[in-house]
């Protein structure tokens, strides 16, 4: 990632404000640049999924601007930034609305007029990428919570976006499914395509993330790499959330203040490199953890 | 009731009292229907929720025509039952007066019109399916038949209530009723077509909902066992 | 809002003027609103003359401005209630007989001109619709949710009442689940602007409403009944009586308008 | 907790199928006994919400039967069920029927027949219990997730239950308000309510469980204290289930092979003795973690 290159999404928005009178976020200024994982985090109602709304113009800000590739986006080719910018969104069920899985991953490219035939190969290709072509004929009522968004994300990737966006990607799911969703969004950024996501997973977000915005009250509080963000604990009290588990150990146990682990990964690589030390308490008595 | 809506103070006093005490007569029927067969928990939920959706679905703009605005009467007929669809056409009717579609004083005229076509529709699905007719034209004769009666229902309370206010001959108000009813009956042709859409998706997904489950299909005249 | 009709009022909005705002009518007492939306039913439906229905008409404007309500809105809302309108006295407007308005048209079933007297029939119906649609704004966007409620329970018989209550509750969910539906189609390229060529789109959309709705039914089913349900929500909150001076304002308007009614329209001498 | 007690609640279910034919779970036989906190943990689809619902009636099996407090449950006396395991439902929405958060929390006393000022009264001081009096006029439409998960639980509370059943508390609930909910559950364990809840938040279930049941393809496959259960890899290979974090960190870190950590707390204890011990690798210079 280098912020050298153009961003691919520049967001102004002065304010975006709900029929009912809520503000849903304020002064938000976010870029998304080629090639990275850009996390949101903060608490339930701090305007995570109204900021990613905005990014393919499914929400319009009251006063500012939204530039995608370059074209600023208005009433008129709001297209453009829909192609440009896929949306996966939360709640996997208002996402499909086709009979079968085939046809609700096609239904992107048959809006923008590709033919049947080229249609359903690329349909196969999508859901093929995200290892979901087994569920081809299912009817998408009756999939399981992370089928269901796996098949929301084939029938994003369909349309060749130059950027996904997910909303809270492993809501409802448990860990061996998260897993699994976690990594199809890994393979989705080794194509080339950013990732911009929502989660209040702190521990999901260091994991994936190349950078996080700490989101509170509608707006965007603090961004940085997962480490700078997570140890930085003035930011994280303005957002009402917790370090990630594994930060939490290292610092309680007083732990590598100087490595900061951020994901359990590091904390396990701190831990071994101490154990390799000898200075752990109990070796390993089954070989695990030394390899 | 992708139809026009009788507007307030369209009709004299004493047709305002004849339709609502017709309009009560209908309910109170109704009511006392459910209460005797004892109301189930199931049957409740059901119709709240199926009156908060055709509620909901009335704020989505269907573009024909420069717009029209849609409660699915005839679905919410066919999903949920002639009694339940009533009820569920009166509350509608409640709400809607309340945000200034349709009309107070006409509550009774506009929900015998909504009842009428919910039970039609209901009726005429269950016969044509009966008769082995496949989902997607069965449901969509249904909708547009229940609200075609509509339709004519409506019709016929103008002419016999006159325009409040209007001179015109009764005879010369049936010419200009029938150019509303015309109307409206392309109206109905297009939420019944919609209709059959809707019955189909539901059937590829919910066959019980619409009565092609193997289990439990037996004729309930409240509806669907949610 | 960004994806459904501005031609019908919002739930929501309408909950947040109530609930948010605070003007002169949101301090009026529900059932007093309630008499009067009654008293304003019976005026427009017994009252003969364009003038006093105009009148009227003009007063209940001022009322929603009054209460702090946006006129904007108001315009677009007008939209449906006017349709209806033109549709019923639009071709009055010709058929209604007296002088025509200017010259006539002549068509091949003869001459159509609109009547001075059809006009004055357009004028009077459309004030009569509008006074109450505009007044039936004002009462819900100055009361709050709970009092809604609590009247709804109060005025329909069982088991109305409960689904009253319950569609009370779930229109908002419902609307989110509509509108999630909707944005979710417009993300992926969806065109809504024309309605033939995607009316299986449309049916989908509105199909998994009703299933949310019936699937929502169901789950719903289990929760009340778990809390031992037997077809009783009974609101304990309370819409007190009016004050007394509220209540002189709800008499004296049936007065007013049965008194005119009685002697200007039925002749009856005092 | 005792196993000596009778069991409050014991289900036998050879098995409960759905209307679509689909086998919901099978061969299942499970009590909850006095003042015991039990987790079900297993995957999306395990068959724990089938088996919660069975507990109070909600569901029947179609060969077995339901046992509340010595009285075996038939049609005539669900009710007994009802009244005795309260039952707190995953989807806060459809939990919340009524126009207010005090009518909604009144809702069962009044079917239930009390009076309206008795349920008035009672009803705020369940509201008090979870620390959600200030709640008691607000439209459960505009709760957050976390504030509708409270009123449901108070809703179920003020029937005096002795068992609470809770279907995946801290479903959609960010970190802040997942602390939130945990600790009104623990709250509700120490007025002598049994709980049984269901979550696939292994790090969860070992913070508040005495007893952790595992689910798979609606069976319970393996039962025990958290530690037993997390420690035993077949088991939870066979219910698809990653341990929690503290147990792989220790694992993969070759640390407590003896101590077993199940808890984050249980993990930094471990490593503080070591530490005490001037084993690890850096002291903490902030003095954190030897308190």
């Amino acid at each position: 990632m280098s912020r050298d290159d153009s961003p691919l999404v520049e967001l102004q928005c002065e304010a975006h404000t709900y029929p009912d009178g809520t503000v849903g976020m304020h002064d938000v200024d976010f870029s998304v640049y080629p090639d990275e994982v850009v996390a949101l985090v903060g608490g339930n109602g701090a305007g995570k999924s109204t900021l990613l709304e905005h990014l393919n113009a499914t929400l319009v800000p009251d006063d500012g601007e939204l530039v995608v590739d370059g074209t600023s986006i208005t009433e008129d080719n709001k297209a453009h930034a829909r192609r440009e910018v896929g949306f996966v969104f939360q709640d996997a069920d208002t996402q499909l609305v086709a009979p079968t899985v085939l046809d609700d991953v096609m239904f992107g490219l048959q809006n923008y007029g590709v033919p049947g035939d080229e249609a359903r190969a690329r349909a196969r290709e999508a859901l093929a990428t995200v290892d979901a072509s087994h569920l081809e004929d299912r009817i998408p009522h009756y999939l399981s919570g992370g089928e269901k968004r796996l098949v929301g994300l084939a029938g994003v990737l369909v349309l060749e976006p130059s950027v996904v966006v997910l909303d809270e990607p492993l809501a409802g799911l448990d860990p061996e499914r998260s897993m699994l969703v976690a990594e199809r969004i890994e393979q989705v950024h080794e194509e080339d395509i950013s990732v911009v996501l929502s989660t209040h997973d702190l521990e999901f977000a260091a994991e994936v993330a190349d950078r996080v915005c700490v989101m509170a009250d509608g707006n965007v509080v603090g961004s940085g790499t997962p480490r700078e963000a997570f140890y930085d604990d003035a930011l994280l009290t303005e957002a009402n959330l917790r370090p990630p588990s594994s930060v939490r150990v290292a610092r309680d146990a007083g732990l590598g203040s100087t490595e900061q682990p951020v994901t359990e990964a590091d904390l396990v690589a701190l831990l071994t490199e101490a154990d390799n030390l000898g200075l752990t308490q109990t070796p390993s008595p089954d070989g695990r953890g030394h390899d | 009731m992708a139809h026009i809506h009788l507007g307030e103070g369209s009709f004299p006093l004493w047709a305002l009292v004849v339709w609502t005490l017709i309009g009560t007569g209908l309910i109170s029927a109704i009511v006392y229907r459910v209460r005797k067969g004892g109301i189930e928990t199931h049957q409740i939920a059901l119709a709240g929720i199926g009156a908060a959706a055709s509620f909901a679905v009335f704020q989505l703009n269907i573009p024909v025509w420069g717009g029209i605005h849609m409660n699915l009467t005839g679905l919410v007929g066919i999903l949920t039952g002639p009694l339940l669809g009533s009820l569920i056409a009166l509350v509608v009717n409640v709400f809607s007066a309340a945000l200034g579609h349709g009309a107070v004083g006409l509550i009774g005229a506009n929900t015998l019109v909504n009842a009428s076509e919910a039970i039609v529709a209901y009726y005429m699905f269950k016969t044509l399916m009966r008769m082995d007719w496949d989902v997607f034209p069965a449901s969509a004769s249904a909708a547009t038949v229940g609200l075609s009666a509509g339709a004519f229902l409506m019709g016929a309370i103008i002419v016999v209530s006159g325009v409040n206010g209007s001179a015109l001959p009764r005879g010369d108000l049936t010419i200009a009723v029938a150019g509303l009813v015309g109307l409206n009956l392309g109206v109905a042709v297009i939420e019944g077509l919609l209709t059959g859409f809707i019955v189909q998706f539901l059937a590829s997904v919910r066959p019980d909902l619409v009565g092609l489950a193997d289990r439990d299909t037996q004729e309930e005249p409240t509806g669907v066992t949610a | 809002m960004t994806t459904l009709s501005n031609h019908v009022p919002d739930p929501r909005l309408i909950t947040a003027f109530a609930e948010r705002r605070d003007g002169p009518l949101h301090r009026v007492n529900p059932w007093t609103k309630v008499g009067v939306v009654g008293a304003l039913v019976l005026a427009v439906t017994v009252f003969d003359r364009l003038a006093l229905l105009a009148g009227l008409y003009g007063a209940v404007l001022v009322v929603y401005g009054l209460a702090g309500l946006p006129y904007r809105r108001l315009a677009g809302w007008y939209t449906l209630p006017m349709l209806f309108i033109v549709s019923v006295a639009g071709p009055l407007a010709f058929l209604e007989p007296g002088t025509p308005v200017g010259g006539a048209l002549s068509t091949p079933l003869g001459e159509l001109s609109v009547t001075w007297a059809g006009l004055v029939l357009f004028g009077e119906l459309s004030c009569r619709s509008l006074t109450v649609v505009t007044f039936a704004l004002t009462a819900s966007m100055t009361t709050k949710y709970t009092d809604v409620a609590y009247m709804l329970g109060r005025l329909l018989p069982r088991p109305i009442d409960q689904i009253a209550l319950l569609t009370y509750r779930f229109t908002f969910v419902m609307l989110e689940t509509l509108e999630d539906l909707v944005k979710a189609a417009l993300s992926r390229g969806a065109n809504f602007s024309e309605f033939w060529s995607n009316k299986r789109l449309y049916a989908r959309i509105l199909g998994m409403t009703m299933l949310s709705a019936i699937e929502q039914s169901e789950r719903l089913v289990k929760s009340m009944e778990a809390r031992g349900y037997n077809g009783d929500i009974t609101l304990y909150g309370d819409v007190s009586r009016p004050p007394i001076h509220e209540l002189f304002i709800v008499v004296g308007s049936y007065v007013a308008v049965v008194g005119y009614a009685a002697v200007a329209i039925y002749g009856v001498r005092l």
